[in-house]
Order: C-alpha cells, then structure tokens, then sequence
C-alpha cells in the first residue's frame, strides 16, 4: 500500500469520564515523517490510540487517506491501512514469535513472514519461542515489526526505540527513514529521546496538556530555545 | 573493601539455551556498575537469577558474605538486595501514597499491624511525602496509579525500591519510558542515594550510563565480555561492534 | 486379570464421555477467558432438542444430533451478540455471576417447557447391542462416545493450533485491542469460537446422555464435574483436557470399584493430589 | 374464617417433580372436598427449600407460623428439613402432618407430628421377605450413602437376615455417582444371586437400571430387588424397556385399582398438567390434606394443636393406595405395602403392576430403634 | 522538608477524623438497617437472623477474594466447621452456653481456615478453585461419614443453647437470636474494618494485585494469606455458630458446595473488595429470594437469574461497587 496522508481536524477523546485531548489539529501529507513530542502524561500516547481507535472520542474528524474513519472500529482502521505500535509492547504472550508476526500479515502470504526477521534477526533465533519470554528488546523488536509486516500506508510508532540496544535504534531508524523515503508510509514518531526524533522528522508537533502547543520543523524548534525549554522541560538541544 | 555483592559462575539455560553462562560479577559498597549488552543478552535474567527470582543450574549468589543462593526471593530482599522491574509492576488499584507506604512499612516489619493505619502513623507519612516530593510525583500520590502516564509509573517503581533502603540495588532500565525531561529526577535520585550503596543499573540510554557509571560491564550472549572504565569500554572493538555502533564515535569524539 | 481389563474399558469410556461433554467448555473458559458455567445448560439444551427429535418426531439419531448442535447453536447466537458480549474481558467473577444467572433462567425455561421428568434420547439399534470384547461385552454406544472422543480431540487440536484461524483466536484471547488494531476482527473470532464451543456442548449433552441423563437441572447438576475435569486438564488444552479426563476416568471407576463408600473421599483427593503436583493444571497454558 | 395451612417443600431445584406432585395431591383434594371445612376456608402457603437445608428450613416454617399465621405445617420431602421445624410446633401450637420425609424417627420428636407417606424401614422390610421366599439365598445389598439409604439397607439386612438369607456384601455409593460400571463389576464380583438396592429417585435411578442391564447383570440372572422409589411412576417413560420386570415394594402405585384411586389419578393428573408427572408424594400430599381437614373438622377451626391431633390418632379411612390408619401410638400411617413388577401397558407405556397385598404394614422402623 | 513534615502531621490528624467518621456512619447505617427490620417485619426475624449468619460467611469470603484475590468455591467448609463446632460442643460436650458456643465455633472456623488455605494456596486461578471445590466435597462428604458426630444426612439435632448471659432466653420470634446477631454482626464490622485498613490489609490488596512485586519488596506471600485465611475463618465460624444458635439444628448443607457458591454469588452481586458490598450483597440477595420464592415458589429461580444477568448488565462492579463508582464521578464532577 502506498503512503496516504492523515488529517485531523478538532479531535478530542480520553478514558471514560477522564478527557485527555482537546481539540487536536493537524495533517501529516503522504509521506512525511512528523514527530510528536510533550513533556510525561500530556497526551501522546493516548493522542496514538485514539487514532487507532482505542479511547473514547468525543468529537472531531481523522481522515486517512481523504476518508473519514473516526467512525470505524479499530480492525476496521488497522485493514484501511492504519498501523499502530503501542507504547506498552503488547505482545502475545501465549503466541509464539512466529505466530505473533503471522498475526500481523494482514492476509498476506506466510513467507513474507521472512521480512521480519530481515529487520530482526535476533527474532529469527527465538521464532518458537513464546511472546511472554522474551526479553524486553526483544518484545519491543516483534511489536514493531508486526506492525510493518502488515505494510500499512500511515505508521504510528510509540517509543519504537525504547529499551533497544544503540545499534539497533540506528538500524531502525535507518529503516524506518527508507520507508518514508520510498513513500510507502508515513509515519508519526513519539520520542523520548528529542535529538534523535529531530533527525528523524520532516515536522514536529509538541503536546502540552492534551493541546497542540507547538508546531513547525525540527531546524525551527531547535533554534527556539524557549520553547525547548518550556514545552519540553529540557536545558537545551546539541 | 570487600564485596557486599558476589556472584559466582552463574549459570542458567532455558531448553538448551544457555541464557546466562558462567557470570561472575561482585560488587564493593559505593560501587557504580552499569551493565549493558545487547538486547537478549541475559541482563534481565542475571537480575532475576540474583534475586531468586528463577533458579540457577549452578552457580551461587552472595550476599555481605552470607552465601543466599538457597534463599527465596523475599529472604533476599530481607537482606538487603533489592531490584526494580523493567516492565512496571505496580498495584494498578493502589495509589502512590500506598505503595511507598507499604513498602516503608515492610522495611520496618510493621506489615503485621492489623489494627493501625498507615495514615495514622505521621513518621511513615512524612518519609512517604519526601520520597514523593523528591521524584516529583508527590502531587499525584491519591491517585490511582491506572490513571498516571507511564513515564510517572517509572518514577513511582523507582522510588518503591529506594524506600527499601536497599544495601545492593539493582535498577532494570529505570529510566526506559521516562522523558528526557525527567531521566535528570531519577538521575538525581541515584546520585543522592547514600554512598556506601551498591548500585547496578542496566540501562540502554548510553548517555545516563555514562553519566551515571564508574565501572561498565557488558553482556553478550550470557558471557562477559567486558568488564572495565566508561572510557575503556568505548574503545573496546567488540563492544562497539555488538552493541553501541556510532554512539562509541560520538562519545569518543567528545 | 479380567476385573482389570474390564476396569479398564470402563473408566475409558467414562472418561471419554467427560471429556465429549466437557471440552467445549475448554475452549471458552481457556481461549476466550470466559468462566462459562452455563456450558451445562448448552449441553442442556442441545439434549433437549435431540430428544425432541428423535422421541417425540422420530427423526434419525444422526439427524437429532445434527439437529441438536445447529439449534443450540442458533438459540447461543443471540445469547452472545446480547450477554456474553458483554463479558469478555470482565473479571471472572463478573462472569461468574453473568453465566450463573443465564443458567437459572435455563432451568426455569426448561423446568417450565419440558416439565421436571428425565428426557431420554432413543438411540438407534446399532447402538445399543452389546459388543463383545472376548472378556466381556459392553454396549456399543459406549464404543461410539469413545470414537467421537478420539474425533473431537483431534480436529479441535487442529482448528487451535494449526489453522490461521485458530493463531487469531488466541491472539484475540491474548489482547483483543491490540489484536483489533492489527486488523482481525475480534467480534467475529469471538463469536465463531462461541459458536464452536457451544456447538460442541451440545454434542456432548446429546452423546453423553446415557450416563448423564437430560433433566431441567442438568445444567447445574454437572456444572463441578465439568469445571473440575477442564480445570484439572489445564483450561485451553486439549491434550490436557484429555489427560485430565481420562485420568479422573480411571480414579474415579477404580475408586467406585475398590471402594464405594470412599468414592468421593477417592476422587476428590486425587483432584487434591494431581493440582498438587501441577498448580497450572496438567498443561496449564502460560499466561 | 381462613385457615391456613404452610406447605413447606422443593419447589424448584432438582427435586422440583416432587414438590409439584405435593401441589397436585393437594390441589385434587381440595378439588374433590371444596376449600371449605364448616364455615372456614382452607388457604395453603406454599415455601420452597430446593435441597435438605435445615436451617432454612426452620426460618421458613417459623415465618410461616409468626408472619403468616398458619394452624398446620405440613409438606417436608427431607428429613433434616422436618426434623428442624419440629422444636417449633410446642411452642407455636401447631400440628405438622409430614406429607414425604421417610425417617422413621421424625414422629419422635413431637407430639404434634403425624406422618401419611411411609418410612424407608416400612417399604423396604417387605422386600426381604419376597426375595427370600422367591429362592434367592444370597443378596448383595447397593445404597447411595445417605439416611434413608442407610435405612433402606439395615431395613433389608433385618428382613432378609432373620428369614434366613444372607447379605453378601453391603456397599454403600456416593450419592453423586454418574457412572455406575464399576459397581456391576463389584456386584458380579460378589456373586451374590441377587442385588437389594436404593438410590434417590432421579437421573442417578436411570443410570444404576441401564448400567444394570448393559452389564450383562440381568441376562445373567441377577435377580433384582429394591423399594419403589427406585420405579417411581415419573422415571419410568425415561426407564422404559430397561425396567421392564423390576420388582419392587411400595406403598403407592398410580395404577392402583380402586374407585378411590381413580377419583384421585384423574384429579391430581388434571391438577400437575403432565399426567406422566404424577407419583407417589401427590398421594401423601392427599391423605396429608384428609386428615388436615379432620383436624380442622376436630377443633372447629381453633387453634388447639394437642386436640387436633388427638382426633386423627386411630384415624382410618380409604386412601387411594387402599386401606389406611393413624397408628394411635405413633402416629405414623399404617397402610398395605404391595409388590410391584413393571410392566408394560396395551399402549406402550410401562406400569408398575401389583401383584401381592402385605397388608395393615407398620413401622418396623421405630421398633428397630428402640 | 519542615514544611511537608507539618503537613503530614496535619493530614493524618484530619484523615483519623475522617475515617473515624466514615466508621461510626458505617455502623449507624447497619443498626438503623437492624432496628428498621425489626420494627417492620417483627414476625420474619428468623429470616433476618439468618441473613445475618450468611453475610458474616460474605464478609468472611470478602477477606479472601475481595482483598486477597483468593478464587475459592468453598468458603462454607469455614462456615460449616464453626456451625458443626458449636453444635457438637453443644449436644455431645453440654456446652451450652451461647458465648461459649461462639468461641469454640471461630475457633473451629479458624481451624479450618487454616487447613483450607494451606491447600487452597497452593495454586492459583482455576486451579486454585478447584481446590476449594475439592476441599468442600470432601469435608462436606467427612461430615456425612461421621454420622455419629454429626447427624449425618439427617441433622445435628438436639442443640439447646442457654439463655444469652443467663438473661435473654432464645424464642420462638427469634428476638433473642436477631439481637444477638446483629451485636455479632456489627462486633466483626468494625474489627474488619480496621483489619482491612491496616498495613496488613493493605499488603494483602498487594497481594490480590501481583504477588510478585510483594515478594519483590520482601513480604512473604504465602504467610500473610495463611494469616488472612485463619481470620476469615474465624469470621465465617462465628457466623456458622451463630447459625447453629439461633435454628439449633446443623445440617449438611451448611458444609455444602451449593452454600459456598451462593456466597460467591451474593459477594459479586454487591460487589468484591469492600466490606459494605459483601453486606449489601447478601441482603439484597437473600431478601430478594425470599421475596421471589414466596411469591412464585416454582418459578423464582429464573427471575433470580434475570436479576443476576441485569446487575452484570446495569451494574457490573456489584450493587455497592458501582454505585460507589457512580458517587465518586459525580463528586470528581463537582470538583
Ligand atoms: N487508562 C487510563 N485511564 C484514565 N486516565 C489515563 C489512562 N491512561 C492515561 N491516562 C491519563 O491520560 C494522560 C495522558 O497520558 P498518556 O499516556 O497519553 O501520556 P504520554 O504523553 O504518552 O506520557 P508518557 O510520556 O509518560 O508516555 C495522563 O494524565 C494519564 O494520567
Ligand atoms: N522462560 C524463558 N524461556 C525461554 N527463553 C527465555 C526465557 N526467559 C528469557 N529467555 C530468553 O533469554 C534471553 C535473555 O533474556 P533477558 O530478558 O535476560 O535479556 P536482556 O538482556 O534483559 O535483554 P533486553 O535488553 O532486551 O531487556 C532472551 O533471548 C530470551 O528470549
Ligand atoms: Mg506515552
Ligand atoms: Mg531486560
């Protein structure tokens, strides 16, 4: 599936009685690789679900690809192309490594199973190996991979690198990089580590209690010292 | 000075595999150790074979010199030797005000108390409230930690295993999940930690180890490969090769 | 000799005849999560229909049972889309209470259409003559729970772990969210796999009628054989299932043989003993 | 005035057929008499304790006396059930007349218990007697573990020892027995000629009869013998073909031959809808209501509980199992026991046919005990 | 550092105010609930009394599935063995005393706490339960062995408790028996209540959620459930004593999987992990049945598990539970 764009016009959502976002806007062009950034707990994580259907949505639109989708079920999203990697490595535990990719293949052959484990080999070695006992790399390596076996148009990556060994993040975000590049997705990062999503994006948005506070492009922020400050709680970018 | 922390050829395989394969690793009071190593490499299963956690084939763990390979886990942590979990495991219907609590309380045998509450007892709270304050999660201690954002559950894990007031600790990836913004408050937080602690951290955001560490040991493929300074280990060719990449570069340069 | 032999051919076929009537409730209770103990009142109804059937209509046996699987079926389809919908992923005892208030209602439904007497399933000819197996005869249907045992553990062992299917279901059971968000459609996986489960009830109840005859309280009457024998097994299993049953089988038949007056005391302890021995069940699915 | 009168039974649960055959007797009786006895009117309270449950057992028959108000308690198809309401009836001034529960030691606990069903002892004695006499020497005796099996077994072993036979073997089974293989092999096993056996009626019934004959015990010639409860009219459609030829022992069978028993069949099939239903508690229930009614006839319609019950005490009259008497002394029915064989009916159904009277049967039971 | 330990010192102070309030509310609401059941259905106190006897069996379940996580299906062998402890004390050693009745039930109970949870503890899940199915069966099948002891399938009969304090006879109305249950009642209330609360009680709601980070902050898991499982004995047992007291008879089911079920039953319906669903659950159950079963005592089963189905659907965390739940949203909104 090629690339589509997302667009997303006054949204608002949360957990049950709990509202978290409000009235987020913004698109992402097919293609484009944006970085959402905030300080712990402003939202992004759950900005994330709820575009792959997961919270409770109170209002506003989520085209993907020029099609309203707010109003279908996460299943539904996930074969209009939409791919989600969660922050909180949702494997199968009682699957094995393979079966967990095969979860992810969306329809497509079994042997394109063999993608996966080209972007990780390790998962390779452990491919009978049940989801619960891998270690916590490991875990992070099957989510993300899963998700892409399912070549989906727009990605949406929580923390992709979180607890990957350095020269695996630099693997990764190679990858990822071709992939926006060829225009097969377009991907939305959530990053703790802010250089390394700066690298990465073509734009950036910041999240503060649930609102857009900023957006603009990664040469911008870095030079907004204030903002980097403000809005990220961090002394200063190098 | 002796060690506080000895681990003799440890070993432990899971069909086969031998995950962990003859580590020896000991630790003095005060001492600073990160252990890294790629992902799979055994660094969780060394932590939960040193805690009691899973059995070893052979190999034995020592505590202050009192051999504990036999002892359970809670025994272990009687002891002294305390660990914080990769993945958070926290009480999802408790608050933070409970959990610290409880985890004071345990510290001084008062978990037996049956007709007292910890709310009542003004010495408990105030330890609890610093210890809150000091991770800057004391303005969500009534709340249920369901409804606090991950990166605050780190927190919160980390200062479970401060309030034990530990003799050896043992941190797995405490800061994964934490914004840059706040790794400087658990950064902090071991930096204040009384001195005569030995602290391992395993950790794979390479700018807090080398903050953070005095001794580097790396873990491969259940094997030590490395055992020696922050600056050594960057110029160590297998290092670089099997797990930091150009981050070895970059530290080098600057 | 021969007393151990024929021992042994009972507690077989006793055995199988739990696990027929028992593995449906297997698959809810260990792939979909759902502590179902309304599963008697499936089996319940699919009796009920096949006595129907083959006593009042005179149909075939093999019609009554097809009759009786489908039609249970039918009767569990809006029952799920209404009520057990709602509990997935609730917490046990939540289902608990959900699947033991659907139970009284069947029974009341039952007590109120059928009436409070035994309803026997008439079974064909064949079925009822004795064979002989040389050291002693026993009747042919005994021989057929045991062939449909022997089936029903193979192709479910199959469908589970074999067929894409099945990688779904359990995906599904794992973490439906996220299962949702990579594209399967959850609601159907959990409602063909219902379907199964209670189509598989009913075949049970039908089956198992000889030795467990269909009333209005079957549904409860049965209900801790049934969680016993699933539980011991390890909940989803089927080769564990099928171990538990056939070892409860034989405890439970030799105990009765040896000592009667302690048959409980017998089967009982052994439940203690075997739990003992494996606390997840004889092939306790990881959680 | 009202009278009422607290029926205590199971009327739900699994074993809801007879609770439902406790109504349909009384609903015939008061369908044949009128609700009336002089000028009162007859009201019935029916409370439902599904299985024995003593304790319940006695709130409810405490409610029934205090809240209610009821003059007569009656009903109880358990003994523990009956046992714990009877410390009530001194105080409350109120007679209880046990419409089922079979423990001959029930009238013992007050004055005021009258009991129209039968006891174990009384059913089962006679049985001993019939195997003896019909040549069998050895018997192995089978009883699920509970009181009134217990009952059934000493009843028989008392019988059957002290006409000269012997009991091979006695076991006693779980109640919750669903595969009743082994015990055949037991029986077998014991080479007994003949098999004395109780068990509740229900589903537990079918199991032991079919297992009885898929075993090879009958084309073997094990001989069998057991009370009726084992061939309640109710199990028998379900029974069919495997209980054909059983012998039995009762008190009651539906298909008694009397004018009495016609009066009676047709109203209470009417009263419990499913004629196929209808057994033995119904005709408790109905004899249960008779002397009710001569209680209340008795008192005029007061409350005086010691005077009721000493004008039913010698009480005879004709039930529709047959002749019948309050044993002054005991108050427990004496009554004609008969021996049943099931048969099968001109259109298909299957019967139990009386073919020998034991009449004016006692308790043996309360004799035992002392 | 000063400045949080002040506030410290002044939160807790006003946190005892508070609870202590919240207690004495608690134990109003229970006796105003007792005395407007007396004054309403003075003629049903039987009735009372049990419901009574039962929800100290819910509250005793409650400490080990509420709190504990403890899946059990037969928490009424606890029940059974302080019922059947009273009674044999009574009929075969003439200890007829009510109080003494009373002790030699929880301590009964408690025994049996002890045992059962040493096997129950053993495994968890569905294991776990069928554990407690096994350990019900088989003490519900020793008492119907021991015949001789207790009555068998008949009943313990023959249980004749003395006057309370030489003073209060127990009646036919059962005013004596609803008296005295209430005092017991509200007595394990406000124990519980402070047991639940305490650092103990806390540690076991730790337990219930991960048994694993207890053990990882040195706690042993298994000693402070056994613990738990001996009170929640004791409670059950006084409530089976109480049971054999006030209907002086003691009969198999009281030791029956069917009792421990129901239990479970009434405990979900109020909802689990706090102390007024397990009360409020059992009353509204019981009375609800007795409602029902008086009404249509044929047909009362089926609008009994209508009414279950309808608090699932309406009403998922129990009675209490959501109501609870619902409270508490509409103060955050307030907020
Ligand atoms: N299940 C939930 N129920 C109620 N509130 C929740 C839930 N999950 C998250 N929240 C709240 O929503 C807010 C946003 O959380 P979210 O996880 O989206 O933050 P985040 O920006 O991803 O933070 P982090 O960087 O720590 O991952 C937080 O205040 C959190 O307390
Ligand atoms: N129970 C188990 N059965 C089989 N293999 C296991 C089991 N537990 C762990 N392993 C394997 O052992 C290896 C080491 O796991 P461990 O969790 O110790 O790695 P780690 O060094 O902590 O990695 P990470 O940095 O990714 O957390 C992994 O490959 C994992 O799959
Ligand atoms: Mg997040
Ligand atoms: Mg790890």
């Amino acid at each position: 599936m090629p690339a589509a764009s997302l667009e997303i016009s006054g949204l608002s959502a949360g957990y049950g009685p709990t509202r978290v976002l409000e009235d987020i806007s913004f698109a992402a062009d097919a293609g484009r690789r944006l970085a959402v950034l905030g300080r712990n707990g402003m939202g992004k994580s759950t900005l994330f679900a709820t575009l792959a259907g997961q919270t409770k949505r109170y209002g506003g639109a989520i085209r993907l690809g020029g099609e309203a989708i707010e109003g279908m079920g996460s299943s539904a999203r996930a074969l209009k192309g939409l791919g989600y990697v969660p922050q909180s490595r949702d494997v199968f535990p009682t699957l094995t490594v393979e079966e967990n990719l095969f979860v992810g293949l969306k329809g497509r052959p079994r042997a394109a199973i063999e993608e996966a484990y080209q972007m990780f080999p390790r998962l390779k070695e452990r491919r009978r190996n049940l989801g619960s006992q891998l270690s916590g790399g490991e875990q992070q390596m099957l989510t993300t991979a899963r998700t892409i076996l399912g070549q989906p148009s727009v990605l949406l990556l929580d923390e992709p690198l979180e607890g990957l060994a350095p020269v695996i993040c630099e693997e990764l975000m190679a990858a990822f990089g071709t992939l926006a590049a060829a225009g097969e997705m377009t991907i939305l990062l959530v990053e703790q580590r802010i250089q390394s999503a700066l690298d990465f994006a073509d734009d950036v948005i910041i999240l503060e209690r649930g609102r857009i506070a900023w957006t603009g492009t990664p040469a911008a922020l870095s030079a907004d010292r204030h903002t980097v400050e403000t809005l990220l709680g961090v002394g200063g970018l190098h | 000075m002796s060690a506080i922390f000895d681990v003799r050829n440890l070993k432990r395989t899971f069909g086969g595999l031998a995950v962990t394969n003859d580590v020896s690793l000991s630790m003095a009071p005060g001492d600073r150790v990160a252990l890294i190593g790629p992902n799979g490499a055994g660094k969780t299963t060394f932590v939960n074979l040193v805690t009691g956690n899973l059995l070893p084939n052979s190999g034995s763990v020592a505590l202050g010199g009192e051999d504990v390979t036999r002892l359970g886990p809670t025994e272990r942590v009687r002891r002294g030797l305390v660990r914080s979990f990769q993945v958070t495991r926290l009480f999802s219907e408790m608050t933070p005000e409970e959990h610290v609590a409880l985890a004071i309380l345990q510290r001084e045998g008062r978990t037996g108390r049956m007709f007292a509450s910890h709310r009542a007892m003004p010495d408990v709270m105030d330890e609890v409230h610093a210890l809150l304050a000091r991770l800057g999660i004391a303005h969500l201690a009534r709340h249920r930690v369901s409804e606090i954002a991950y990166g605050q559950q780190r927190l919160l894990e980390l200062a479970l295993a401060l309030a034990l007031k530990p003799r050896v600790l043992l941190l797995d990836e405490p800061a994964a999940g934490v914004p840059q913004s706040d790794t400087a408050r658990i950064e902090q937080a071991i930096a204040d930690l009384p001195a005569d602690l030995a602290v391992l951290m395993i950790e794979h955001d390479m700018d807090l180890v080398f903050r953070f560490a005095r001794r580097v040991v790396v873990l491969a493929a259940g094997e030590i490969i490395f055992d020696g300074s922050p600056d050594a280990v960057t110029k160590d060719a297998r290092v670089r090769q099997a797990y930091l990449g150009s981050y070895a570069d970059a530290r080098s340069v600057a | 000799m021969q007393t151990v032999f024929s021992i042994g051919v009972d507690a077989l076929a006793y055995g199988m005849v739990l696990f027929v009537i028992s593995i449906g409730l297997s698959v809810t209770m260990g792939l979909m999560r759902v502590v179902n103990l309304a599963h008697g009142a499936f089996a319940m109804i699919g009796g009920y229909i096949a006595s129907y059937a083959a006593r009042d209509l005179g149909l075939a046996y093999a019609v009554a049972v097809m009759l009786a699987v489908v039609g249970t079926i039918l009767i569990a389809i809006p029952v799920e889309r209404l009520l057990y919908h709602r509990i997935y992923g609730q917490p046990e005892l939540t289902q608990v209470l959900m699947t033991i208030g659907i139970t009284f209602c069947v029974i009341g439904i039952a007590n109120y259409v059928f009436g409070p007497t035994l309803k026997t399933i008439p079974t064909p000819d064949s079925l009822r003559e004795p064979v002989s197996l040389g050291f002693r005869t026993v009747s042919a249907h005994r021989l057929f729970v045991i062939a449909c045992g022997t089936a029903v553990a193979l192709g479910l062992w199959y469908f589970i772990e074999r067929t894409a299917f099945g990688v779904k279901l359990r995906a599904s059971v794992d973490n439906a969210a996220m299962a949702a968000a990579l594209g399967v459609k959850t609601e159907v996986v959990y409602a063909v796999s219902f379907a199964v489960a209670v189509g598989l009830a009913a075949f049970g109840g039908v089956v198992g009628a000889e030795l467990l005859p269909i009333e209005p309280y079957y549904a409860l009457r049965y209900m801790v054989t049934f969680l016993v024998v699933v539980s011991v097994g390890g909940a989803g299993s089927i080769p564990g299932a099928l171990a538990a049953c056939l070892l409860l089988g034989a405890i439970d038949t030799t105990g009765r043989y040896l000592m009667p007056e302690f048959g409980e005391f017998f089967f009982y302890l052994a439940v203690i003993a075997i739990v003992w021995i494996f606390p997840r069940g004889l092939a306790g699915r990881a959680k | 005035d009202t009278i009422k009168v607290g029926v205590v039974g199971p009327f739900s649960g699994p074993f809801a057929l007879q609770g439902k055959n406790f109504k349909a007797g009384i609903d015939a009786y008061m369908a044949l008499n009128g609700n009336t006895v002089g000028d009162d009117t007859i009201e019935v309270i029916y409370r439902d304790i599904p299985t024995a449950d003593p304790a319940q057992s006695k709130a409810l028959s405490q409610e029934l006396v205090v809240k209610e108000g009821v003059q007569y308690l009656a009903g109880f198809y358990f003994t523990p059930d009956a046992m714990a309401a009877t410390p009530l009836l001194e105080q409350a001034n109120v007679p209880m007349v046990v419409m089922n529960a079979a423990t001959s030691a029930i009238v013992t606990k007050s004055p005021y218990v009258v009991r129209t069903s039968f006891t174990t002892w009384q059913t089962s004695t006679p049985i001993a007697k019939v195997a003896f006499d019909g040549g069998t020497r050895k018997v192995i005796s089978v009883v699920s573990d509970y009181g009134p099996g217990v009952d059934a077994e000493a009843a028989f072993k008392a019988g059957f020892e002290a006409a000269g036979g012997e009991i091979v073997e006695a076991i006693r089974m779980p109640l919750q027995t669903n595969d009743f293989s082994p015990i055949m092999q037991r029986i077998k096993d014991s080479g007994a000629e003949g098999v004395f056996a109780f068990l509740p009626s229900g589903p537990t019934t079918l199991g032991f009869v079919k297992a009885f004959n898929e075993n090879g015990l009958k084309a073997g010639g094990v001989k069998f013998f057991a009370p009726g409860d084992l061939t309640q009219e109710s199990d028998l459609p379900a029974l069919g073909e495997a209980a054909l030829g059983l012998t039995t022992t009762f008190h009651y069978a539906v298909s008694h031959d009397s004018a009495e028993n016609k009066k009676f069949v047709e109203a209470a099939g009417k009263a419990i809808g499913n004629p196929a239903e209808l057994s033995f508690p119904a005709v408790g229930a109905y004899d249960g209501m008779h002397v009710i009614y001569k209680m209340i006839e008795a008192t005029g319609g007061a409350q005086d509980a010691a005077k009721a019950v000493e004008a039913v005490k010698g009480l005879s009259w004709e039930s529709p199992r047959g002749p019948v008497t309050i044993d002054a002394e005991s108050r427990h029915i004496t009554q004609n026991i008969y021996l049943r064989e099931v048969a099968k009916a001109d259109d298909g159904t299957y019967y139990n046919k009386e073919v020998q009277t034991f009449e004016k049967q006692g308790d043996p039971g309360l004799a035992a005990a002392k | 550092m000063a400045l949080t330990m002040n506030t410290g010192t002044l939160s807790t102070a006003r946190d005892r105010r508070a609870r202590l309030t919240r207690d004495a509310i608690g134990v109003l609401v229970i006796l105003a609930v007792a005395v407007l059941g007396y004054l309403l259905f003075p003629n049903n106190l039987a009735l009372l009394t049990r419901i009574t006897a039962i929800a100290l069996l819910v509250l005793s379940l409650d400490l080990v599935t509420g709190y504990c996580g403890v899946a059990t299906l037969g928490h009424a062998a606890l029940f059974g063995a302080g019922a059947y402890g009273a009674g044999i004390a009574a009929a075969h050693f003439g200890i007829t005393d009510p109080i003494a009745m009373l002790a030699v039930g929880v301590v009964a109970g408690a025994l049996a706490g002890l045992v059962s949870g040493a096997v129950v503890l053993r495994a968890h899940g569905l294991p776990q339960l069928v554990l407690s199915i096994a350990i019900i069966h088989l003490a519900h099948e020793a008492a119907n062995k021991a015949s001789g002891w207790t009555g068998g399938s008949d009943g313990l009969a023959g249980i004749m408790p003395d006057a309370v304090f030489g003073l209060w006879q127990f009646d036919l109305w059962g005013r004596t028996a609803y008296v005295f249950g209430i005092v017991l009642l509200i007595a394990a209330f406000v124990v519980l209540r402070q047991i639940v609360r305490s650092p103990f009680g806390m540690l076991c709601r730790g337990i219930k959620q991960d048994p694993l980070r207890v053990r990882a902050m040195g706690a042993s898991v298994h000693g402070t459930l056994i613990r738990m499982y001996a009170i929640s004995g004791a409670v059950a047992g006084a409530g089976g004593a109480l049971n054999a007291i006030s209907t002086q008879v003691v009969g198999l089911d009281s030791l029956s999987f069917t009792l421990s079920a129901e239990a479970l039953v009434m405990l979900v319906l109020g909802g689990t992990g706090s102390l007024y669903g397990a009360l409020i659950g059992t009353l509204s159950f019981l009375w609800f049945e007795d409602v029902v079963s008086a009404a249509n005592p044929f047909h009362w089963l089926t609008i009994v598990g209508a009414l279950l189905i309808a608090v699932v659907l309406f009403a998922p965390k129990g009675l209490y539970g959501s109501l609870a739940a619902l409270i508490e949203r509409r103060g955050r909104k307030g907020r």
